[in-house]
């Protein structure tokens, strides 16, 4: 690794200032899970690297009026020993665990995660079928947006380079909500999405109200299947016919590429086989809760 | 350079080390405790497991300035001249190793789970290992081993309780 | 859904060089007080050669595995190998061992035949002594015989001893010939969940019956078997070095060429199945390579069990499988419209 | 010192102890320390000593992290090295220029082929460069060693140094490699080694037999991924002994080769090995010692190569990807009556172990079985890919996927139970091999019912 400069701010402002006076040569370390990485295989590093973490601002879960608050350093270990999103949003659970290996989610955090960007990223998908908005915050103050927003194209976020990703938020209409992630992977342990899937579903009187359905690893970034969100929404709990077009759906609203991981055929049907079975495990915990 | 105390296995050690030194680099090259491995560097093998503050982390991710005031346990830690750690026992008993050369990691991993979970299943042992990379046990007689010391423990802990 | 399969496969596997010679050599010190040295150029890369050389040694001296400290892997302080390679080590380098062992041993049974007034072929070391066969009561402890050897009669007990495995050269027109002193035999049988709607596999068990001879040590047998199996199903269902169009490799890391974790191994149940070599050293083959040689073909077999589908092409990776599927679907469908 | 760590870590121990909950693992927990420290277990100091279950001699190292790998090992003054390889599969050098390179800070010394007293070294054929001087042949190919203060420094100065290239046509398919037409690797063809079996008459067989099974199979290559990563330490003894700390599984072979390549007398070197932390083939030759114990030479200093992981992959060698076509002809009730099977094997682009893979695969390619009528023949074919060469099993996991694949089709379409066409036609006690050889202590059959019984194969049926 080459050498830089390296920064441990003691508050947001901190950060934001010292980043903001060595920008565009500067890069915030969260996790290092895939920045050291980065770090490792580039001839030409950052001058200043700036470590977040021990930012008190970026960190916490907690629950407020408008919903789910959850800091940006906030690691994937600590989402999953949460009393609060198991009880709130349990999907995101089921993302973090697939992320890595234990050492990488003890490191790794959510806005690390997020702000990588990679098309494949696993906590996107969840928090996309969860209506999530992000705070940044930047020399110019706050601002928050719809996490779609967020999400550019890969390895680019909405973020400008003087801004810190501040935290998450669930909003609180969608707490409790039922939701579900499902990941395909080349291998059990440690691994990487060739497809990615979310669901959520508001169910009232046995029929499904309102319907989220995100795509990881499918599309330049995350994406909504609007579509077949909307096949599903005004249908019975029990239409599986409904289900299995919705999931036809998804993969016409995908855009899949080949790679040396999989085909973009393959990746296909991955989207419908994945977007049918988070459906039905939504829908399973609607009607089960 | 920057100057850094960290507490390793009990006894706090202070080093002077370039920002981008890793903490891989700093426990083998500045403190001569050559026990985690260097198997990828970058996170994938787990060979480097280490627990910083309880818990366990790839040491070649981790800049050896972010576990300045911290507290760090390798593998060296677990044993002395007059004990074993019963994990480090129990992978004896069974001979759970072959070239090694994962060891020191995964017993690190290993422990990390039982301090969390002294009665995993054998999922739960899976996946706490999951990040540790072996290519000539096939993991077998290493969850094995990490059983019966669940077993012996809840054994020990069995007899107390009713004592 | 996912559909259970089981397959089957079975191998035959050679111990040491294609003819050409690989011999092995060995140096064996019996000490003054009845433990032993062993010098052997083989070299520790995790495979137990150490452990099982000494227990070798052991035997062949009536000692336990404790009593035997092994000195290996340098050009300077120990004897000629050919190396850690071709699942010789037991084979081989034992042989050798073996036979440095005894040559130190008939020099103690020549002092021992002196102290217990019996013949040195009526002579056995058992049991960390020196005794009778007929009349075991006639005995005198190794370490005191090992004394009076080197003090006493000035002739310490040393041994050294070279071994090639015996093999005939191959026609070169039609290959008949004897190229390998023996053979290992095994046998694996797979236990696979395959999801019919995704092409993933899921290795539940494998069964494995593995012949080595006469085995010498049972635990490390098993984790070599083990380790082998596991390597096996890495190259059965997800390890591939992939080139570019320009030759160079695409994922050249263990982020992108995947081998199996602790989480993609399903439960193994080992038997070793007992055979005696009449060359090996106390009966024994080898172990090493053929434990994997199985592997693929068990779990490919157990596919096809599941889904009917065949995969020529390895590794059986979830897309090859899914689209094997489709395609069988796709010629069913024709079958039946046609028909 | 070390009694102030002792107390240290009682100390510590002491404290996660007491912080501990009751059904809390402490780190050390007396509760569950053996009473006498079980350095080793009983059985070891049982006799007889062979077939007892004895604990590795080497696992207490292991556990406790004692083992010294070579990457453990260094020595004062020490040197990094690191290695420029080919940007080309197949390439003339038209020139190296290491000028600026050696200005960079850190560098000590560089070394490039044409200062190899003997550029070249194999197993069998001795067609590889230490170093390549004047062409590359894939994309693993050195062409330029830097001994610096830091592995750092040594990589920032491989950036420095200048190779002109012309590249040449390359080929990476075996099969096409093998067209009259294919660029040439190193000779006139692209072959380099081949083997037949023959044993009756197989033409006579397929006529005899009722059903004949035709399939092509193909493998992958693959990598040994060992833990550790190929690791050389040189240093030169104040005796004017080279010693060579190397993670090099076959030290005689390896200091034999460092003789030649160095052209120094075989006294004069001495190879230690210590542990190796894997190696499945992968470390059977010398990668890197002769550059180190030049550099070394030059430099006054001991230098140290640790193989990235990616070297690993590009630099050492792998498993022979295999293109097989499997011909087999059968009796209606499953006996097997003929047996034809064409091997070609990517040998990458030097020989290394291919020799002896294509020996193993056709010897061991028609399978266990008796069959009175077996042609084999195997190629090995040089392309412009990483090497392959000695891995675990040397072809016989490839002919073993094809045969024991085939025999399941085959027992499948006569209606047959898998294990039964294996009893059926199995090698037995003295069955005559296809090279003639009369089989001792054969095992088959007892592999084949143990492993049945273990998983109820015959209750199994669905």
């Amino acid at each position: 690794m080459r050498s830089f400069e390296y920064i441990t701010p003691a508050s947001l402002d901190a950060a934001l200032e010292v980043s903001t006076r060595n920008a565009p040569h500067v890069k915030l370390l969260a996790g290092g899970t895939d920045l050291l990485v980065e770090l490792k295989h580039t001839a030409n590093g950052p001058k200043v690297l700036v470590d977040l973490g021990r930012v008190p601002e970026l960190k916490g879960i907690e629950e407020t009026s408008a919903g789910l608050r959850i800091g940006a350093m906030v690691t994937h270990t600590e989402i999953m020993e949460s009393r609060l999103i198991a009880q709130h949003a349990p999907a995101m659970i089921a993302a973090a665990v697939t992320i890595g290996a234990v050492q990488t989610r003890n490191m790794g955090t959510i806005g690390g995660n997020l702000v990588t960007c990679v098309p494949s990223l696993d906590s996107g998908p969840v928090l996309v079928a969860l209506d999530a908005l992000v705070t940044v915050a930047g020399a110019k103050g706050k601002r928050q947006m719809p996490i779609t927003e967020f999400f550019v194209g890969p390895r680019k976020t909405a973020l400008s380079p003087d801004e810190i990703l501040v935290d998450i938020l669930i909003p609180a209409v969608m707490l409790g909500r039922p939701a579900s992630f499902r990941k395909f992977g080349l291998r059990k342990g440690q691994a990487l999405a060739l497809v990615n899937a979310a669901a959520s579903v508001a169910v009232e009187d046995g029929r499904i109200a309102d319907t989220r359905i995100a795509l990881g690893a499918v599309s330049p970034t995350v994406i909504r299947a609007l579509q077949a969100e909307a096949i599903v929404t005004g249908k019975n709990v029990g239409d599986t016919a409904a289900l299995r077009e919705a999931a036809e759906m998804a993969v016409t609203e995908a855009r899949p590429i080949d790679d040396f991981r999989a085909s973009a055929a393959y990746r296909r049907e991955l989207i419908a086989v994945g977007t049918f079975r988070v459906l039905e495990e939504a829908l399973a915990g609607a009607t089960a809760g | 350079m920057h100057h850094i105390e960290v507490t390793i296995n009990g006894v706090l050690r202070r080093a002077e080390v370039p920002p981008e030194t890793t903490l891989l680099s700093a426990l083998r090259d500045s403190w001569g405790l050559t026990g985690s491995k260097l198997g990828c560097d970058v996170g994938d093998c787990g060979a480097c497991t280490v627990l910083v503050d309880g818990l366990s982390v790839n040491a070649c991710l981790l800049l050896a300035v972010q576990a300045d005031g911290r507290e760090v346990v390798t593998i060296e830690g677990l044993s002395g001249f007059e004990y074993l750690h019963p994990l480090q026992a129990a992978f004896e008993r069974l001979s759970s190793y072959q070239c090694g050369f994962c060891a020191p990691g995964m017993i690190i991993s290993a422990k990390a789970l039982l301090d969390e979970n002294p009665a995993p299943t054998e999922l739960e042992i899976r996946e706490a290992l999951a990040g540790n990379l072996c290519r000539c046990t096939g993991y077998t007689k290493v969850v094995d081993a990490i059983t019966e010391v669940c077993r012996d423990h809840a054994n020990a802990v069995g007899v107390e309780e009713s004592a | 859904m996912k559909r259970p399969g089981r397959g089957i496969a079975c191998m035959w596997y050679p111990i040491g060089f294609t003819v050409a010679a690989n011999p092995s050599s060995a140096v064996v010190k019996v000490n003054e007080d009845g433990t032993a040295t062993l010098l052997t150029g083989t070299v520790e890369v995790g495979q137990g050669s150490l452990t099982v050389l000494g227990q070798i040694a052991a035997q062949e001296l009536g000692i336990s595995a404790d009593d035997v400290h092994v000195v290996s892997a340098d050009t300077d302080t120990t004897p000629m190998d050919t190396g850690a390679i071709a699942s010789r080590t037991t084979f081989v380098t034992g042989n050798a061992v073996r036979l440095a062992a005894a040559e130190a041993k008939s020099i103690l049974f020549e002092v021992a035949s002196e102290m217990l007034g019996v013949e040195t072929e009526e002579l056995e070391a058992a049991d960390h002594k020196i005794r009778s066969k007929t009349f075991p009561d006639k005995q005198v402890a190794l370490a005191e015989v090992a004394v009076r050897a080197q003090i006493v009669r000035g002739r310490p007990p040393l041994g050294s001893a070279s071994f090639n495995p015996p093999t005939v050269a191959m026609d070169p027109e039609t290959g008949q010939g004897k190229p390998f002193a023996t053979y290992v035999y095994a046998t694996q049988i797979a236990e696979v969940e395959v999801d019919d709607e995704t092409g993933e596999v899921e290795v539940l068990r494998i069964c494995a019956a593995h012949d080595s001879g006469t085995t010498i040590n049972p635990a490390l047998a098993e984790g070599q078997i083990e380790g082998g199996i596991a390597m096996g199903i890495g190259m059965a269902l997800e390890e591939e070095i992939l080139f570019d169009a320009e030759g160079g490799q695409v994922n050249p890391n263990l982020t992108n060429y995947l081998i199996p974790t602790s989480l993609d191994m399903p439960k193994i149940e080992v038997d070793i199945v007992q055979s005696y070599d009449p060359v090996g050293p106390f009966g024994a083959k080898g172990v090493g390579e053929p434990t994997l040689v199985p592997t693929m073909p068990a779990i490919l077999n157990a596919i096809y069990d599941a889904v009917g589908v065949r995969i020529a092409d390895l590794p059986a990776t979830a897309e090859k499988i899914l689209m094997a599927i489709k395609e069988k679907e796709r010629a069913e469908v024709k079958q039946l419209g046609s028909a | 010192m070390s009694e102030r760590i002792t107390k240290e870590k009682q100390a510590e121990a002491q404290r996660l102890l007491e912080a501990a909950p009751a059904t809390h693992l402490p780190a050390v927990s007396p509760r569950l320390l053996p009473e006498v420290p079980a350095l080793t277990p009983e059985v070891n100091k049982q006799t007889p000593a062979v077939g007892q279950r004895v604990s590795r001699v080497d696992i207490r190292s292991h556990v406790t992290g004692a083992t010294r790998y070579i990457d453990d090992l260094s020595f004062p003054g020490m040197l990094h090295c690191r290695i420029l390889r080919s940007a080309h599969a197949h390439a003339k050098i038209l020139s190296i220029d290491v000028g600026e390179a050696r200005k960079m800070p850190g560098v000590v010394a560089t070394l490039t082929g044409d200062e190899i007293p003997v550029n070249s070294f194999g197993s069998t054929y001795q067609d590889q460069p230490v170093l390549a001087a004047d062409r590359v042949r894939y994309r693993g190919d050195g062409i330029v060693a830097i001994a610096a203060e830091t592995e750092q420094q040594a990589l920032e100065a491989l950036a420095a140094v200048k190779v002109e290239y012309e590249p040449l046509p390359a080929v990476f398919d075996p099969l096409q490699a093998m067209e009259p037409d294919a660029p040439k690797i190193h000779r006139n063809s692209n072959v380099y080694t081949s083997k037949v079996i023959m044993r009756g008459d197989v033409e006579k067989g397929f006529e005899q037999s009722d059903r004949i099974f035709e399939r092509r199979y193909t493998t992958q290559m693959i990598e040994h991924v060992p833990l550790e990563p190929f690791a050389s330490i040189a240093l030169w003894e104040p005796d004017g002994q080279l010693h060579l700390y190397s993670s090099n599984g076959r030290i005689t072979l390896g200091r034999a080769d460092l003789a030649r390549t160095l052209g120094l007398p075989m006294n004069r070197i001495r190879l230690t090995a210590t542990i190796i932390g894997g190696n499945f083939g992968g470390k059977n030759e010398i990668r890197t010692e002769p550059i180190l114990a030049l550099l070394a030479g030059k430099t006054g200093r001991p230098v140290k190569a640790v193989f990235t992981r990616e070297e690993e992959f590009i630099a050492s060698t792998t498993r022979h990807p295999l293109v097989m076509d499997y011909k087999t002809g059968v009796t209606s009730d499953g006996r097997l009556l003929a047996r034809s099977v064409n091997l070609v094997l990517d040998g990458g682009a030097y020989a290394s172990w291919s020799e002896t893979t294509v020996g193993k695969a056709s010897i061991l390619a028609a399978g266990p079985y008796r069959i009175p009528n077996v042609r084999v023949e195997g190629h090995a074919v040089y392309t412009n890919k990483t090497v392959t060469g000695a891995m675990r099993g040397f072809g016989a996991p490839q002919v073993a996927f094809a045969y024991e694949s085939q025999m399941d089709e085959i027992a499948h379409s006569l209606g047959m139970d898998p294990l039964e066409i294996r009893l059926l036609n199995g090698f037995e006690e003295g069955s005559a091999s296809h090279t003639g050889q009369l089989l001792q202590a054969v095992a088959l059959k007892d592999t084949l019912l143990m492993a049945a019984k273990r998983s109820g194969w015959m209750e199994g049926g669905r």
